[in-house]
């Protein structure tokens, strides 16, 4: 398993279980974990589901990309209330995910991988 | 002054309100949103009613988390968040005032912090930001901070991708924000 | 219904299925329609997914957004063999989706929808 | 000069070469992708032999378009429509003339135009532009065209992500370009 992990947050839970099958393809050894709607699995977020998504992660240290700005919210409160170290993206957020896959697993570092997300960054 | 038990009542006044207009909401969310807000915070309410029946003669702050996290849990949307650090940040100020206007005023910056939202983004700002920096609180306040999100245009949240297409609707979370104050002004004692 | 659909296209079912739910909150008025998946349903494009796609969108006119590259060159394919009138962005997937449904159930002129959907162009 | 009898043995000899080489394909799409390109092609030669199979006598042009269509709809991977393109350009020019380099060259004109790459971005185009290029196609032109994506930095397609990390490894679509083009020296009558 590789150092760097990434988490997903989604508004709908069937997307937050979809992109790690496009990722584990390029990425084997990245661990992955999604938090995607509600508690009830409505539309939405939920802070404990993506607290937990990113506590299950399986590596030291995790890059985190969401969907739409209110993910985000709940995003970094999250991220306020765990002790694991997670950094935020605003790139596009399929597209940030899987070249943050791709770079993880050919085991770029972290300062590079960021060069090339910057200018996916749309929110 | 914020106390437990008029904080609690307070809570109680809002879940009124809220669940008699949840569908109004829902509706002012409808042309610049989703069309969740109404559900979102009668959801967010029930967890917050269900948090406090929980505890077991809480002082203010326990309230005042409890209040936080039901809503960080079960709204669901951008509300969620946003009204739960408000009240977050008002649990980590309660140990030094109780005073309403400091704590509201610590409220409003956790919310602006959350959202990256300021004031004329056509967000519940727009009402809190007043509210907390008048020396008292009235129900003109209230209402004119409301009224004035119609013809702002939204610069966060969903309706902000609806550009000047946003002018002309009230914010649905101005509107649930006043409802929360109108609460609040009714709560005997809070004041 | 709009007379401007969309319509999705993923190497993921999950995904493909996933992003009409977060997009019909928001644009109730918009014939959405989605490829995702080989024939077989696995990770992939499939050309013939993607026409069925288009083919079935209400819309007379359809606005179509994809994941990755390789989903691209199916789509494109599929307009070639479709008489629809589709416009293909290369603008984050998702995020570009959600704004274009926005702006669609808006009434928003094509013209501007695709001048705010310009910023988001990121392939 | 391609017949509809010697491009069924031309897809014959290449099925083979996808059959036993599938494993190794895959491998050569792991480091740089996604680690399909093997099964991919097999499934999409299954289908173009499915394809083929259903056909009565056909000429050219239908033995072309079933090609194409079988790899276009069987493949799922990038290597589908590009591959497809190509032997749909091929269908559309064969009335016209039945010269293999002739009938490549449009071939190679389709891949670039569906996929945007162009020699030296490490694709399959780097295969198929020599051999489409040349007076003779020889064992070693397609040889060396394979291994001139070695030192390649991707431009196009998943490995192009991995930027100057793609150094040092062969396309592997390129390869599997190269067993096209083998099978297709190896075919009597077709040169
Ligand atoms: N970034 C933000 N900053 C401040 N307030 C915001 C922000 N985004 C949204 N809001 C508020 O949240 C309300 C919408 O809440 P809700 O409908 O529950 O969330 P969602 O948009 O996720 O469905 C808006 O009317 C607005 O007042
Ligand atoms: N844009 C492109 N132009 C030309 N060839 C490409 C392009 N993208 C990918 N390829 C070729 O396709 C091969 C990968 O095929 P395959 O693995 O079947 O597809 P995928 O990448 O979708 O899994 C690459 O090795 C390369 O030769
Ligand atoms: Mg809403
Ligand atoms: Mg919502
Ligand atoms: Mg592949
Ligand atoms: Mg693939």
């Amino acid at each position: 398993m590789k150092k760097v992990g990434i988490i997903l947050v989604s508004h709908v839970p069937e997307i937050a279980n979809g992109i790690p099958k496009l990722l584990v393809q390029v990425a084997p050894d990245v661990s992955l974990s999604s938090a995607g709607g509600t508690d009830d699995n409505d539309i939405g977020t939920s802070m404990e589901k993506i607290l937990s998504a990113i506590e299950k992660n399986e590596a030291e240290e995790v890059l985190a990309f969401y969907d739409i700005g209110s993910s985000k919210m709940n995003l970094e409160l999250a991220i306020e209330m765990t002790d694991k170290q997670v950094h935020l993206y605003d790139t596009a957020f399929i597209e940030g995910a899987y070249t943050a896959a791709t770079l993880i697993q050919a085991g770029v570092p972290l300062d590079e991988i960021e060069k090339q997300l910057a200018p996916l960054k749309i929110k | 002054m914020l106390t437990a038990e008029n904080t609690k009542k307070w809570m109680d006044s809002f879940y009124r309100k809220i669940e008699e207009n949840k569908d109004y909401l829902s509706e002012l969310d409808t042309p610049i949103g989703d069309g969740d807000h109404g559900n979102n915070m009668m959801r967010g309410m029930d967890g917050v009613k269900n948090s406090l029946a929980q505890l077991q003669d809480p002082d203010l702050k326990t309230v005042l988390k409890a209040i936080a996290m039901g809503l960080i849990s079960k709204v669901g949307g951008a509300s969620g968040p946003l009204y739960g650090t408000a009240f977050l940040e008002m649990a980590k100020k309660c140990s030094e005032t109780q005073k309403v206007n400091e704590l509201l005023s610590v409220a409003l910056a956790g919310i602006k912090k959350r959202g990256g939202a300021t004031e004329g983004d056509k967000t519940m700002v727009d009402v809190w930001s007043p509210v907390a920096q008048s020396n008292a609180i009235t129900p003109k306040i209230i209402d004119d901070a409301i009224a004035s999100t119609k013809d702002m245009q939204a610069r966060k949240g969903r309706a902000s991708y609806l550009g000047e297409r946003s002018i002309g609707h009230l914010d649905p979370g101005a509107v649930s924000s006043g409802y929360l104050f109108t609460a609040l002004l009714e709560t005997e004692g809070t004041l």
